[in-house]
């Protein structure tokens, strides 16, 4: 059955950063530098080519842009300079906008606007709300205690429900991710047993992102890894120890300890982070889209605020302290509501899932009886 | 004859021939045959001290006939010839034997190896002692050219040859010049307008005092031989009326360039019954007129661009027509300055960029967006009309190789780069001025590599896509260098005319006639006088196909004789 | 017998007659050889035994003319002996020049020949076993036949010949030619011709003297036998696709054949100074069939039975392969 | 001691000629029992060569010459190709064997297709044994 070609696509998917794609001519080199491109899964090339001919429903059911970490090798290798490496990243971008049912992700994608004017909305209701809450029931003056601002246990109930809802929407998203690349495919079909049994992998690469590992260059995936623990012990942090940590004025080792390793974790990478984009030194930070300036940001004022704020606490500066928490959470609110299942964020569900279905899916096609492909020849 | 004195001179060819063949013994044997005065063996024959011994001993032993025993004689046989020519020895007194390319280059067992290069150089002995010596004539060349078409490459080559200050005639069918070129907009790769180029062209030939342009003229004959060729041409008279005119001239450039291949032989394109398909010369009618649109006169959103119609492929013509793919790709280029925002997609077999600024070329027309899609030779794209839903006039379905799918993809104009093929009227041509063509139809150079330009008739030559299909460039410097060639010719005023052709013994010839429609070159004319045939040796090419014909022996091959032969085939068997 | 006459005998080996008949018919020609000459030995004309010849001296007889081919020990033993004992020896006619229709035989092997001839042949009485020997003994008498040789040869392939005289038979008016030109040598009124030269026959082949028009155009599509086509009188007979030897002939025969719409096969030999008529009629046949594709110029030779018959009827001794070669 | 038969070859210049030099600068050993005669075009080959290359003691005959289409005399080897069948019948009634005389077009570029045929052609005469002309010939004379 022949797939219908739409050469429209590849106009659409610059907006999301594939800008050179149309210069490749399929000699295979980024496919063979890529140290993950193995059979069944052969990238970057193949998704150059299907992206070339718009074919949007095989994008979609794609894992391959997932399986790709960008460490650029693919790019500095093209002949052609065609970008497979940000081809592959325009393409998470393209995919996470197609698994978001509600169309925010496509909107924050294809407008920067937007997503700025719906980061500072939240940030704003946000801060109006924390302070409208905050001097209903408080005193700005004080911080902890009966009469506190923002009382840890009520803003632990909000960090709660907000996670709930959070995870509703990215569970959604990564529902219809699993529908399009797993269940919809009638050319494999995955045991239940397989899913079960597999299933560790989600947690390994969740965690380890030993994959990335195996890139030519060790450093991105450290900072990488960093920047992801710290973010992982720190919501870890908010969301079950949020009172000892705000217990203080003393230091509480047990818990700050993490609080304050995390916190340097986030400040270094994002500012590493920030610095390679600005410097545009490594091709993989060559071309940066305004999410990913977005989401640096707002986790840089997260975290600083966050460090402020245990200082501001130390030092018994309770008013600034509050001040400064609700400008803290008017980063935090946006970047988790928005950020996380509309945008970057959301790679740090889809990406290890990818993993997880990629390997269930190999396993699967090895049973299973699949036409071959025809061997690429070199135009 | 039996004062003959031979010369055998066996070369080792450094370890060539030495490493193998015992170069001594053959030597021992071949001295003992009658004539044989002197034979030595020398490390480097072709060598000039080489050369020396040859000569020299030529003078001490009074030798008449030289057997060199070497290379192949289509090697070194001119060196050797001037050799005896330098010692005063008619040059056609040298027989070669093949001992290394068909001896010591392919036998591994010496002994064997030895008797047969010994065989050889024997044959060799006693077929040259029944050689005769020839002599090399001389005829006036006639400056004047005709030339056959007036497409770019006849332009050119007329150009060349009346700024040197011969007569050309310029003889083209159609009412105007300019052939295919006349048809396409801009060309590749710098996408400058061929029609300035023909311009400049057209104007410069009209005006020349030195070129006649014959237009709606047809050469009906072409008589006579090199520099001197008595040519018949009917053109228009001005009443209209055909006339024939006879023009001398000393040589024919032939440029009579090809003609598109038909593509509603495919059917698979629905070429001639879908609207919106075209052929490459019907869109570059498009884009000179510069209103790209459908046949509904609305501008395609989506264009095809369908490669090697007609070409490469088993069905059709095996050959590749070398000038559709970068077209194609300025096409790209044309179309999305024509009509922005329209999508090109290029179905190709494979790119060919061959050639100057070409590959750079594809590139550029990757960066604009071009789609390439690749299919598999003889795996035809199949073009159908779209359904009503659809947001286009056409699907085409391809076996894209790249990504190995089957893809449908949107058209609402398609171009099919119809390959280049050899006019139907090539036969005829070749026919009228004795050359050949090829299983293709195309004519034939007389060496493919050496000598691109000249045919296997002496004093005609062929430049430009009757040749074979060629772009622009190539036609142009390939009649260039047919003007060269010919003017190299007129500047000596003489032309030197082999001495190696045919012969008929009158008195042996009973005018049975037998032999005259066998020669190619038409060089037997039958004397009704007389009742006898006799060859035009200017004509004879020597192939001597009219001496294994005659029935009655009358007819002789200078340097081929049954004599010659006979004893060759004595000393290989002896 | 009067001295000044010349002594000459006239013989025949492997032959029909034909060639003896030509002689009788010069008509009143053969008085004057009378005249001229004692006629020593004619088995068909005259009395005379081989002792008379064999009785001579070396030489004694001015002139020995022999048609007919050697097919057998008689045939042989009479051409050594005419020749030892003749000044000029002449081969007279096809077969003594070439081996003539008797050589055709040379394609099938001696076995075969008596085989047909004695056993199996239609006019011999069913189970007949006779064949003949070289001896057989018969009431007390010893009798001996000729050896049947494997092949036929053409005579200087046995013995050395002067001059040759072609045709099947020689024109008589030719004959005349050859036997006066002889006699003036022989009597010193003329000058001989070399040795080993064709006498009483034309430089040139048949077409020199032949009547019907040659056109340039010679393509034929398939050939016939005379009988096969209504013939057009003018015109070359090849190029209507009727075989003809002519083109591959000597000429001195009158070019009779041709003149009464039978096509030339061929009786006077090769042009002078060709090797082999066959491979020329070869050649000359080849040249005029119309087509490029194997199958078919297969096809159009199928009209073109027992080639080789034709090519080689008068000269199969005298062609380079001479006989059968099968094992 | 195997037979080695001798194979007299008549190659045309242009093509089959330059094939066989071919061979030669491309290295291809083959068997050495070819001896090859140059004519300028299969067409010069009269038959007569053929039948003289037999009754002169060859054990075998060679033809070669451009492919049909493709002759430097444009139809030469057309010429050829039409007398071939004659001469295979005229060989076959003086009771030639048929491989002993073979018709090949090689073309300049075919050094590697001229050596097969040398080689195959070399064992089939091989197979076949010498010629029986010459001796023939000869037993002939010894008749008488």
């Amino acid at each position: 059955m022949a797939i219908r070609a739409n050469p429209k696509l590849i106009t659409e998917l610059e907006i999301y950063g594939a800008q050179d794609v149309s210069k490749c001519y399929h000699c295979g080199n980024c496919s063979a530098t890529c140290p993950f491109s193995k059979e069944p899964y052969i990238f970057p090339r193949r998704s150059m080519r299907s992206l070339q001919m718009g074919l949007e429903a095989k994008l979609e059911s794609d894992l391959e842009p997932w399986l790709c970490y960008y460490c650029g090798e693919c790019s500095t290798e093209c002949p052609r300079d065609a970008q497979p490496g940000e081809t592959m990243m325009s393409l998470r971008r393209w995919l996470t906008a197609r698994y978001d049912f509600t169309g925010i992700a496509r909107l924050f994608y294809l407008s920067a606007k937007a997503e700025i004017l719906a980061v500072i909305l939240v940030a704003l209701i946000a801060g109006a709300g924390f302070l409208l809450y905050g001097f209903s029931q408080g005193d700005i003056t004080q911080y902890g205690g009966p009469d506190a601002f923002l009382p840890a246990a009520s803003v632990h109930i909000f960090d709660w429900t907000l996670a709930v809802v959070l995870l509703a929407l990215l569970g959604t998203n990564c529902a219809r991710m699993w529908w399009f690349t797993v269940g919809r495919d009638t050319k494999v079909h995955v045991p239940l047993s397989a899913y079960v049994r597999k299933i560790y992998l989600l947690p390994m690469h969740f965690f380890t992102q030993m994959r990335y590992a195996k890139c030519e260059q060790k450093r991105p995936w450290v900072l990488h890894l960093v920047l992801m623990l710290s973010y992982v012990t720190m919501l870890i942090l908010i969301m079950f120890f949020l009172e000892s940590m705000w217990s203080g004025p003393a230091v509480n080792w047990s818990v700050h300890a993490f609080g304050l390793a995390a916190t340097a974790g986030l400040l270094v990478t994002t500012i590493v982070f920030l610095r390679k984009r600005l410097k545009k030194s490594e091709v993989q930070y060559q071309q940066s889209h305004e999410t990913d300036w977005m989401f640096l940001v707002l986790l840089i004022v997260v975290a600083a605020t966050g460090l402020l704020q245990f200082t501001l606490h130390r030092l018994g500066l309770n008013t600034a302290a509050n001040i400064n928490y609700v400008i803290h959470m008017m980063a935090v609110v946006p970047m988790l509501l928005l950020e996380v299942p509309f945008s970057k964020w959301s790679h740090m569900a889809y990406r290890p899932l990818a993993m997880y279905f990629a390997d269930l899916k190999a396993e699967a096609m090895v049973s299973t009886e699949r036409e071959p492909v025809r061997a690429p020849q070199a135009a | 004859m039996d004062d003959l004195k031979i010369g055998v001179f066996v070369c080792n060819c450094g370890t060539n021939i030495a490493k193998i063949i015992d170069c001594d013994a053959v030597i021992d044997s071949v001295e003992r045959l009658p004539y044989v005065a002197v034979a030595r063996t020398y490390k480097y024959m072709c060598s000039d001290p080489g050369q020396d011994m040859i000569q020299a001993d030529i003078e001490e032993y009074g030798l008449d006939r030289v057997v060199v025993a070497a290379c192949s004689p289509r090697m070194h046989e001119p060196t050797f010839r001037k050799a005896l020519q330098k010692a005063g020895l008619n040059p056609y007194f040298l027989e070669m034997a093949n001992i290394r390319e068909q001896c010591s280059w392919v036998h591994d067992d010496p002994v064997a190896a030895t008797e047969k290069a010994a065989a050889l150089t024997a044959a060799a002995v006693m077929r040259v002692a029944h050689h005769e010596a020839l002599e090399r004539r001389s005829v006036d060349m006639c400056p004047n050219t005709l030339v056959m078409g007036g497409g770019i490459a006849g332009m050119s080559a007329a150009l060349d040859l009346a700024d040197a200050g011969n007569r050309v005639y310029l003889a083209e069918r159609s009412d105007h010049l300019g052939g295919n070129v006349a048809r396409t907009d801009l060309t590749a790769p710098y996408l400058d307008s061929a029609r300035d180029m023909l311009t400049e062209r057209i104007t410069r030939v009209v005006e020349h005092p030195n070129i006649d342009v014959l237009l709606e003229s047809q050469v009906r004959k072409v008589d006579g031989f090199v520099g001197n060729f008595q040519t018949t041409i009917r053109g228009k008279a001005d009443d209209g009326a055909p006339t024939d005119t006879v023009y001398d001239v000393g040589s024919v450039v032939v440029c009579t360039g090809y003609k598109e291949f038909d593509a509603s032989r495919i059917t698979h394109y629905g070429y001639g019954k879908l609207p919106n398909v075209v052929t490459s010369f019907e869109f570059e009618k498009m884009l000179r007129a510069g209103r790209v649109t459908t046949k509904e006169g609305k501008a395609p959103q989506y264009v095809a661009i369908i490669h090697c119609v007609g070409s490469r492929n088993l069905e059709f013509h095996a050959y590749c027509s070398r000038v559709c793919c970068m077209t194609a790709l300025k096409y790209a280029h044309e179309v999305k300055s024509a009509v922005p925002g329209a999508y090109v997609s290029d179905i190709y077999i494979d790119m060919h960029a061959f050639g100057k600024g070409m590959e750079d070329f594809y590139r550029r027309s990757s960066e604009i967006k071009t789609l390439f899609l690749m299919y598999e030779k003889n795996d035809y794209p199949v073009i159908r009309k779209a359904d009503a839903t659809d947001d286009c006039d056409m699907l085409i379905e391809v076996n894209e190789i790249l990504s190995g799918e089957t893809i449908e993809m949107p058209a609402d104009l398609v171009v099919l780069m119809v390959g280049m093929e050899a006019r139907e009227d090539s036969e005829e041509v070749a026919h009228l001025v004795n050359i050949s063509r090829d299983k293709d139809g195309w004519f034939i150079e007389s060496h493919p590599k050496l000598d691109p330009v000249a045919t296997t008739t002496d004093g005609v030559y062929i430049a430009g896509a009757c040749q074979a299909p060629k772009d622009i460039p190539d036609s142009v410097a390939q009649a260039r260098a047919a003007a060269a060639r010919i003017l190299a010719r007129t500047a000596r005023g003489k032309i030197e005319i082999d001495a190696v052709f045919s012969e008929v013994d009158e008195d042996k010839c009973s005018g049975c006639r037998m032999c005259n429609e066998l020669c190619p070159y038409v060089a037997i004319e039958f004397d009704a006088e007389k009742r006898r045939s006799h060859v035009i040796s200017a004509l004879c090419k020597a192939c001597g196909a009219c001496v294994a014909a005659c029935p009655s022996g009358a007819i002789t091959a200078r340097h081929f004789t049954d004599k010659q032969i006979f004893a060759e085939l004595e000393g290989v068997l002896a | 017998m009067a001295d000044d006459k010349l002594q000459i005998a006239i013989y025949w080996g492997a032959a029909c007659g034909g060639c003896d008949v030509s002689i009788l018919d010069t008509d009143e020609f053969i008085l004057c050889i009378d005249a001229a000459a004692d006629i020593l030995l004619w088995p068909i004309a005259t009395d005379g035994k081989y002792k008379d010849i064999e009785a001579l001296a070396d030489g004694g007889l001015d002139v020995a003319i022999m048609s007919g081919a050697v097919r057998n020990s008689e045939n042989e033993r009479m051409a050594h002996l005419l020749r030892q004992k003749s000044k000029v020896f002449v081969a007279y006619g096809s077969c003594a020049y070439m081996g003539g229709i008797p050589s055709l035989a040379n394609l099938v092997p001696r076995e075969e020949i008596i085989a047909r001839a004695y056993l199996n042949n239609a006019s011999l009485e069913p189970g007949n076993t006779t064949v003949p020997r070289l001896r057989t003994s018969l009431n007390g008498y010893d009798l001996e036949l000729p050896e049947f040789y494997a092949r036929v040869y053409k005579l200087d392939q046995v013995v050395d010949v002067d001059y040759y005289v072609p045709g099947c038979p020689p024109q008589p008016g030719q004959a005349q030619a050859a036997i006066t030109a002889l006699v003036q040598a022989l009597t010193g009124q003329a000058e001989a011709p070399p040795k080993g030269s064709v006498v009483g026959a034309s430089e040139r082949a048949l077409c020199d003297d032949c009547k019907r028009t040659k056109a340039e155009e010679k393509k034929v599509k398939r050939f016939y036998r005379p009988w096969q086509i209504m013939q057009d009188p003018e015109a070359c007979l090849m190029e209507q696709g009727i075989l003809c030897a002519g083109s591959a002939t000597r000429s001195g025969c009158g070019v009779r054949c041709p003149d009464s719409g039978i096509p030339c096969r061929g009786c006077y030999g090769p042009a002078p100074g060709v090797v082999d008529q066959g491979a020329k009629l070869l050649s000359a046949v080849a040249s005029i069939i119309d087509s490029k594709d194997a199958d078919e110029i297969d096809e159009i030779l199928l009209t073109l039975p027992d080639f080789t018959s034709f090519a080689n009827r008068y000269s199969v001794a005298a062609s380079p392969l001479q006989r059968s070669h099968r094992r | 001691m195997t037979f080695q038969p001798k194979i007299v070859g008549f190659l045309c210049n242009w093509c089959s000629y330059t094939g066989a030099d071919l061979a030669g600068t491309s290295r291809i050993h083959y068997a050495p029992n070819v001896r090859i005669i140059r004519v300028m075009c299969s067409a010069r080959i009269d038959p007569t060569f053929v039948l003289k290359a037999l009754h002169d003691g060859a054990d075998g005959v060679l033809i070669c010459g451009c492919h049909p289409g493709d002759c430097h005399y444009s139809e030469g080897n057309y010429k050829m190709m039409r007398r071939y069948p004659l001469l295979k019948s005229l060989l076959a009634d003086y009771g030639i064997e048929q491989e002993r005389v073979r018709l090949e077009w090689v073309s300049a570029s075919e050094g590697q297709r001229f050596a097969d045929i040398v080689n195959d052609m070399t064992e089939r005469v091989r197979a076949l044994g010498p010629s029986p002309v010459k001796a023939a010939l000869e037993a002939d004379l010894a008749e008488r």
